[in-house]
């Protein structure tokens, strides 16, 4: 039984390590920005990085149209407000609302099933992995957060980088079955509901962007990784 | 039960072998140059369990096609059906189903899921699943979606418009698994069909319409 | 959300793996691939550990529950039901807890959970929040503080939250600061009208009522206005299992209400008539002699002699010029000579404090003449001035102001004094109406009357708020360390409403205007008013911090408070876990731990046993147990320096010097912790002599003693109930009389006819045809669970008022219709629900829901504040302001609305 | 099937206060893992008289009493009620000024279909001050007879011969709900995201740890009683055959079901002139169309059982009210827990 069904793994290499860049570059952009990393939003600094990595991913290219259309409102956006204004509207929008935020990025609260059984379906992946919620300098999130999940699947593609490298196939199979799982329980059922809601509720145009990019990357990721799923189910059947 | 005669034109089906690839959509050609087969379904089973049969007035036209490419095989399924059922979201809704029945170890089967020693191998689609189900039955009441991963081989295309469901299902020819029947060319399979109508008409189960043992000769 | 580091180091390396809010674990990585996760995820019942905590609902519940938690996740809880039992023959206290407790993690990791601090960026209520830093938010509160101290005195800085008994350190946490930097310490338990003055009055007690599973000893129970099954859920069993061994059960309510479903009789009474059935029953069981004449001779001031001329009681500087004004005449039968009565406060200290008669044969009737240093006055008992007083309360009539039948009447009366023991269970139902404290006082002269008070399963209990703290002597060190003379309080109820400018709707029903009392009292230094000088100088409060209550959503005379009270104040500090109305009007939010976050003491009198909370899992996001913000606050006001010389009203001063606030709140370090301040109440309470927080963690425990405020000891194996000391040692209570004291012969009692208690109807001042009736649900504490998913689902889902079906089709409306409920105070939506549970003539709408759960107003905007003149008495005895023991009471079952059809638009 | 032993639980009406901690503990237990469960309530307790969950399913009939091909499959929205949703996501749009828009409105919205499981909580009939009402908790019967299992085509439903527990396998069920109509009681839930049919489980991983279930364990007004058929000692043996006054919900609908109801007492009427009566105000007739002993018992030898049943428990109370002591009663108050579970 040989391996040759696999494309030849140094090229999808870069592939995975893109796309786990992209995984923390939009976890990055939802995180509650410092002054510094406004700076970053309003310089256009984050945007080039984001770009730049979309353009090296063949399956979401496309999505650097959404530059040209979107790109220059919300760059023009951020140079209206200062940081005060932009992390009121945040927090009006993520954080408080009467009785609750419009869009609280926590998965618990776009799936109709208790909020403690989601926790306990992330927290098993995490623990799968060995990982579980960062306690150092204070920091004390939930496990259902938006971030907390991208940075998961920031965590998976780097592995997968780096089986790839390393030519172990029997990890790799392992890291994507693991993504397409995750993709296909959590992020897939919940991305797009935060985004639609996002987008059609609150005006604040740098989100709203960084939504929608979000939640097309991750339909478009679940193609590409059941995609690259393919030939290990065909390696099993052979006579 | 009435013996089987060969020459019933209407239930015998030919598996035509195409030379390369063939894709799951219903305008590949392979469609096109392959002659289809009408077959009948008017043996009513009746609601409360299959255990009553009757020759109900009802007939249910399935067009099948049914090609090879020497590795895959494809079943090309046509029939009317006005109002598409595929959600089941609450107790009164069930969605669209279909089957297709072939003895799994011997030659033939009992049509009612086979028996213990003569178990039956059934592709099962249902218009809410994500993908139809390799189904080993050993009699009425015993079906169960074979667990090995080898057997969850089984792809699809379904899509309703105007009036009319269109389902091609493929899976290889031959199989590791012993859950499912391995298909050689230039051999004979009995195969049977089932229909089930979702919506208000709630068909399922041992509640269905099936066809009598066709015979499908794979070129 | 959470801090980061710049863009620099974390994004500028495309290949390395940076991760910030996930970790690695010591665990080492399985071997892959992952496919064995599945099967963990499905085994539901597998949890990590459990903890222990107790809810702090201000529902009197205090029930222990343990919580299982997997992953860190708190995600299932089951009542510990491990409550030790008091006797074999006593029902056990298990399983304790209710529907509401069983989800309270919908809170825990709810939407409405707070996670930092907030300052306010648009108006009040629009809802438009800056996130900033615990140190920020500290700076700017310390320095507000410190301006307004200097500016406008320390007294313009008030502190409001309810109760101790629920969560003890948290609420202490607090008063010890206030107590530091001088501010304005609010009562709560007169506020929301759950005191009831007839106690303070008759007994001089707060409250003091019988522990649950004595109503298992009772023969005979009439529950007067306490709708024991729906709101006392932990408990209710003990009244089905006493019915069962035969407990005669009448239930008397307006409606008939889940707790009439199980009496064995229910008489409907009409809304606020309640002391008129009892003065009615007490005329027949005076005339028909079934009143225990040996019994009111010693415990009662029946037989205490009254001269005709003033009304005022025969005092001994009447009789001998300077001597005590606090002695009083007993008419003896033997000598034929009044004779001073042992026990009244003026012999407190002598070993005449005592009830014992020894030979004095004391008459109840009967006129006599006594020689007073200004000559001779006629005299005769108290008791034949009641029986005087009670033959206006003839059957026919009482049954034309009740709407009972008057054979009904006489039957109750008979059977309940010649059932023994017997008692009335009292509650929201009656406490919460304009003359409260008369329904309160007959209840107790019924009790009294047949000698059930001071007997295990007779007497009088009230069951609202969790007022009672078993553990005060410590919970007070703990909140008052310069002591609590030192500490300015303020009753809300006059606070709320002079500042609010509120206009009182009943000065007619006095022969002055509600503000000539207020002015009185005031001036007396009966009722202290801050900021000292409001009435005069006009001057406002500046300063108010809520915590671990919703001030705003259940505040009477709501729409009036919004207009007028809230602009006054320069900054509304709220500290809570959740979102609530009153966090919509703050400036600044502290989001606070809850009950699984951190340790604290939970008591109650439903039963009596300890047991804490505990930290099961951490404070969440960026949340601070109340008793380490409290704490954060005085570093902040140290840093100021600053330090001022402060006088209370009492004229004594204490210099303030906040450079060394933090070791004055830790008492030198060694109060840091919540635990080490739980330790502290523990050692310092003698209920808790002995016990740890971990030993009560392990297992609730009884208390071994009851402090001086309290009217009984607590005696192992057998079930708490009030006035032991009193009925089995003869000791004196605190009233002026030493007795159960019914007459009251302070000059505004006697001006106003109250002297005695009488029936006065309820206030008709809205003219609107239907009683507006809040009563406590089963599926709310206040305002807690009013707004939760699953509760909600098991209801109708949105604010619903009910109708008696003839109500209903005399303005053709069906079930399920919107409506507008209205009268000059405010308007409300809601939805319609017909039942003939329902009398004709009230609308019911239960009690709590947020102010963002109607289209328009809150379920408090029909409501006003309406105070009593004679609750603002002071210098009497007895009557004398004291936090949560005596003041006036917020009350609102006197509203009347109408209703119609809502027309959107 | 060979059932060894069989679990037998009895509720007393004269104890149940209405509150749903049993209701609250099973769905926040079993009943809250996924969308498709989340209008499920094993465990409800319903206002009699009343519609009851799901609507009015004393009519819906089951696979012993009704037409098997007309028994209808209620649907969520009007059956059992949507389990609203409370996404009152309204931003605040308004910069200040009037008060903020209404926030906490249910979706979908409650007045357009007046029915959830708990819609006539406390109202109850008659015209008032004589109006009625008592709450009824059902959870599944386990039947001796189970109308479920006989529905099933799949023999997916099966009864555990060691405790007679009635489960669904999860595995073999293929979601064509024929239980769901075969059970009279309509204990039986689908799960439309799951595609298979869901019902109570008795708790069994409890009940195999000797533990009570949590409908039982966690109820506050502790009125209920579990125990083994065969344990003559029990106290639900003795208070369904030694006492007789536990009686069964329905039994007319031939399942055996293995749940007694001690009926309800309650307080007399008032006449026109509004003097007390001696007559309770639910009336007779209503309980005996609810609760009997057996099948073919009809409907006057209901009427006499409860008559029988309200004598004995008042005679009890007199007994023990004049210082006698009663077995009953003693059963009746369970001073502590392991009077009530005894597995």
């Amino acid at each position: 039984m040989n391996n040759v069904f696999l494309t030849p793994l140094s090229a999808n290499h870069t592939e995975s390590i893109n796309r786990s860049y992209l995984y923390k570059l939009l976890s990055f952009g939802f995180r509650y920005p410092t002054s510094e990393t406004f700076k970053t939003f309003q310089n256009g600094e984050f945007f080039v990085r984001l770009w730049d990595t979309i353009s090296l991913l063949p399956h979401v290219k496309f999505m650097k149209t959404e530059q040209a259309e979107q790109g220059k409102n919300v760059q023009n956006d951020l140079g209206k407000s200062t940081y005060e204004d932009f992390v009121v509207k945040l927090i009006q929008t993520f954080d408080i609302g009467i009785p609750e935020p419009p869009c609280p990025p926590y998965e618990g609260f776009y799936r109709s099933k208790s909020r403690t059984a989601v926790m306990l379906e992330v927290t098993e992946f995490y623990r799968h992995f060995g990982l579980a919620m960062s306690k150092r300098d204070g920091k004390r999130e939930l496990p259902d957060h938006l971030c907390v999940e991208l940075e998961f699947l920031h965590f998976l593609a780097f592995k997968e980088s780096q089986t790839r490298i390393d030519k172990d196939s029997k990890s790799l199979e392992g890291y994507l079955l693991a993504q397409k799982d995750f993709l296909n329980r959590h992020p897939a059922q919940w991305v797009p509901k935060f985004c639609d809601s996002l987008c059609n509720r609150v005006d604040i145009p740098f989100y709203n962007l960084l939504a929608r990019v979000t939640a097309m990357f991750i339909t478009h990721e679940l193609e590409l990784i059941t995609s690259h799923i393919k030939p290990f189910l065909k390696k099993n059947e052979g006579p | 039960m009435p013996d089987h005669d060969l020459s019933g034109s209407s239930r015998a089906i030919t598996a035509v072998y195409i030379q390369g690839p063939v894709t799951l959509a219903p305008l590949d050609p392979a469609w096109i140059q392959t002659p289809e087969t009408v077959i009948t379904l008017s043996r009513r089973i009746h609601e409360t369990g299959a255990k009553m049969v009757d020759m109900g007035n009802e007939n249910r036209r399935i067009k099948v096609k049914v090609v090879h490419n020497g590795t895959d095989i494809f079943f090309f399924y046509q029939w009317d059906e006005s109002t598409p059922n595929v959600t089941v979201n609450d107790y009164s809704l069930f969605a669209d189903a279909f089957a297709m029945e072939i003895p799994l170890i011997t030659e033939v089967s009992p049509i009612w899921m086979g028996a213990k020693d003569k178990p039956v191998n059934i592709i099962y689609w249902r218009a809410d699943l994500a993908r139809p189900e390799n189904i080993v039955g050993g009699g009425i009441g015993t079906t169960q979606i074979s667990s090995d991963t080898e057997s969850q081989n089984i792809r699809h295309y379904q899509n309703w418009a105007n009036g009319v469901w269109t389902v091609i299902i493929t899976r290889p020819m031959t199989t590791a698994s012993h859950n499912q029947v391995s298909f050689v060319r230039s051999a004979t399979y009995r195969l049977a069909l089932a229909n089930w109508k979702g919506g208000s008409d709630a068909e399922r189960g041992g509640n269905k319409i099936i066809s009598d043992w066709l015979y499908l000769f794979i070129k | 959300m959470m801090e980061n580091k710049s863009i620099e180091n974390d994004l500028s390396d495309k290949n390395t793996l940076t991760l910030d809010l996930l970790e690695h674990v010591t665990e080492p990585i399985g071997k892959y691939p992952y496919r064995g996760w599945e099967t963990a995820y499905r085994e539901q019942w597998k949890y990590d550990y459990t903890g222990r905590t107790t809810h702090s609902v201000n529902c009197a519940g205090s029930c222990t529950w343990k919580v299982y938690v997997k992953n860190n996740i708190a995600f299932k809880e089951e009542q510990y039901a491990d409550y030790p039992d008091i006797n074999p023959i006593l029902p056990t206290y298990n399983p304790r807890g209710c529907q509401k407790g069983a989800n309270y993690k919908e809170y825990v990791y709810g939407p409405q959970r707070l996670k930092y601090p907030l300052m306010r960026v648009g108006a009040r209520g629009e809802g438009k929040w800056k996130r900033i830093s615990w140190e920020e938010a500290m700076r700017h509160i310390a320095n507000k503080i410190v301006n307004t101290i200097a500016t406008h005195g320390p007294d313009t800085i008030t502190f409001y939250s309810a109760n101790p008994a629920k969560f003890a350190i948290t609420y202490a946490g607090g008063l010890r600061l206030a107590n530091l930097i001088g501010g304005v310490v609010c009562s709560y338990y007169d506020w929301v009208s759950d005191l009831p003055p007839g106690e303070p009055m008759t007994w001089g007690v707060q409250t003091d009522s019988c522990e649950a599973a004595d109503w298992f000893h009772s023969k005979y129970i009439i529950v007067w206005g306490s709708n024991l099954l729906e709101t006392r859920i932990p408990d209710a069993h003990f009244l089905t299992e006493t019915r069962m061994r035969g407990t005669k059960i009448v239930a008397i309510f307006p409606e008939y209400n889940p707790t009439s479903i199980h009496a064995d009789i229910f008489i409907p009474v009409k809304p606020g008539t309640d002391s008129a059935l009892a003065l009615g029953m007490a005329n027949f069981i005076i005339n028909k002699g079934l009143y225990d004449e040996a019994y009111i001779k010693q415990y009662t001031d029946m037989p205490m002699l009254i001269r005709m001329d003033n009304g005022k009681f025969l005092r001994e500087s009447d009789m001998t010029s300077n001597s005590s004004q606090e002695k009083f005449y007993l008419w003896d039968q033997n000598t034929g000579k009044p004779v001073l009565a042992p026990g009244a406060q003026g012999f407190l200290g002598s070993q005449d404090w005592t009830l014992n008669l020894d030979s004095i044969k004391p008459a109840l009737e009967g006129i006599f003449t006594v020689h007073t240093n200004t000559g001779p006055v006629k005299v005769t008992p108290v008791f034949s001035l009641l029986k005087q007083k009670v033959a206006a309360y003839d059957l026919v009539t009482v049954s034309g102001i009740t709407g009972v039948e008057d054979c009904l009447i006489a039957r109750i009366a008979r059977e309940f004094a010649s059932t023994k023991p017997a008692r009335i269970i009292g509650g929201a139902g009656t406490n919460h109406y304009y003359h409260n404290d008369l329904t309160n006082r007959s209840h107790i002269l019924l009790a009294a009357l047949t000698g059930n008070v001071g007997i295990p399963g007779g007497g009088f209990d009230h069951y609202v708020g969790q007022e009672k703290i078993w553990c005060k002597e410590g919970t007070f060190d703990l909140a008052y360390p310069l002591g609590s003379t030192k500490q300015r309080f303020q009753p809300t109820t006059l606070w709320t409403f002079i500042h609010s400018h509120i206009m009182s709707d009943v000065d007619n029903l006095w022969p002055h205007p509600m503000i000539d009392y207020i002015r009185e009292s005031v001036h007396n230094g009966w009722m202290p008013l801050f900021p000292e000088g409001t009435l005069d100088s006009g001057k406002s409060p500046k300063i108010l911090f809520v915590w671990g209550s919703n001030f705003l959503n259940q505040a009477k005379g709501f729409e009036s408070i919004l207009a007028n009270l809230w602009p006054k104040l320069d900054l509304v500090v709220d500290i809570d876990y959740r979102m609530n109305t009153t966090g919509l009007y703050a400036d600044i939010i502290l989001p606070a731990a809850s009950m699984f976050e951190k340790w604290d003491i939970s008591t109650t009198d439903l039963h009596s046993y300890v047991s804490p909370f505990t930290p099961i899992i951490e404070p969440q996001m960026e949340s601070k147990t109340d008793w380490q913000i409290w704490q954060t606050l005085a570093r902040a006001l140290q840093e100021t320096k600053f330090s001022y010389h402060d006088t209370l009203p009492d004229g004594t001063p204490v210099y303030r010097d906040f450079s060394t606030l933090v070791n004055d709140f830790t008492a030198q370090g060694t109060l840091t912790s919540d635990k080490a301040a739980g330790q502290f109440i523990l050692d310092n309470s003698v209920g808790t002599r002995g016990m740890t927080m971990d030993g009560i963690n392990e297992k609730p425990r009884r208390f071994v003693a009851t402090g001086k405020e309290f009217t009984s000891d607590i005696k192992d194996g057998i079930a708490y109930y009030g006035l032991q000391r009193m009925y089995e040692l003869k000791q004196p209570l605190s009233t002026l009389t030493g007795r159960q004291q019914f007459y009251i012969d302070h000059p505004w009692f006697l001006e106003f006819g109250e002297e005695l208690p009488a029936y006065k109807p309820p206030v008709q001042e809205d003219k609107y045809p239907l009683r507006w009736i809040t009563p406590h649900s089963r599926w709310s504490i206040h305002s807690t669970w009013r707004d939760a998913k699953y509760q909600l689902r098991l209801q109708r889902g949105q604010p619903v008022v009910y109708l008696n079906p003839s109500e209903a089709t005399a303005r053709n409306l069906i079930d399920n219709d919107a409506l507008e409920i209205y009268n000059n105070y405010g308007k409300i939506l809601a939805h319609l629900c017909i039942s003939p549970r329902i009398p004709p003539g009230m609308a019911l709408m239960y009690h709590g829901w947020e102010y963002y759960s109607f289209r328009k107003g809150g379920f408090q905007s029909p409501t006003t504040i309406r105070i009593k003149p004679t609750q603002l008495v002071g210098g009497y005895g007895q009557l004398k302001f004291k936090a949560n023991y005596w003041g006036p009471t917020g009350n609102q079952k006197d509203t009347r609305v109408e209703v119609r059809k809502y027309k959107s638009g | 099937m060979a059932i060894m032993r069989q679990i037998q639980m009895v509720f007393d009406l004269n104890k149940c206060i209405g509150c749903h901690t049993c209701a609250m503990a099973c769905k926040t237990m079993w009943t809250d893992r996924d969308a498709g469960q989340m209008h499920m309530y094993w465990m409800n307790v319903e206002t009699r008289p009343g519609t009851g969950y799901p609507k009015d399913w004393e009519n819906l009939g089951g696979w012993f009493n009704a037409d098997r091909n007309t028994i209808p499959l209620p649907h969520i929205h009007e059956g059992y009620g949507t389990p609203w949703e409370y996404n009152y996501k309204e931003v605040l749009k308004t910069e200040g000024g009037d008060t903020p828009a209404p926030k906490l409105i249910p979706s979908p919205d409650p007045s357009e279909y007046p029915y959830a499981s708990n819609w006539d909580e406390d109202v109850g009939k008659g015209t008032f001050p004589n109006s009625y009402y008592f709450y009824l908790p059902r959870i599944c019967n386990h039947c001796t007879d189970p109308a479920c299992l006989e529905a099933c085509p799949r023999q997916a439903v099966y009864k555990r011969s060691e405790d007679g527990i009635v489960l669904i396998d999860p595995k073999r069920c293929r979601g064509y709900r024929y239980c769901v109509k075969g059970c009279p009681y309509k204990k039986v839930y689908y799960n439309p995201e799951e595609k298979i049919s869901q019902k109570c489980v008795f708790c069994y991983p409890r009940i195999e740890e000797r533990k009570g279930n949590f409908c039982s364990t966690q109820c506050a007004g502790r009125i209920s009683w579990i125990g083994y058929a065969d344990d003559t000692k029990s106290n639900i043996y003795k208070l369904i055959n030694t006492w007789k006054v536990a009686l069964r919900l329905h039994p007319e609908y031939k399942t055996e079901p293995n749940v007694f109801y001690i009926p309800p007492l309650s307080p007399p009427t008032y006449s026109f002139t509004s003097k007390l009566t001696d007559s309770p105000r639910i009336p007779i007739d209503m309980l005996a169309k609810m609760f009997g002993d057996t099948h073919d018992q009809n409907y006057d030898q209901r009427v006499t059982r409860i008559k029988q049943i309200f004598d004995i428990l008042q005679n009890e109370r007199n007994k023990v009210a004049s210082g006698g002591n009663s077995e009953l009663i003693d059963i009746l108050i369970s001073r502590s827990e392991a009077d009530r579970f005894q597995i």
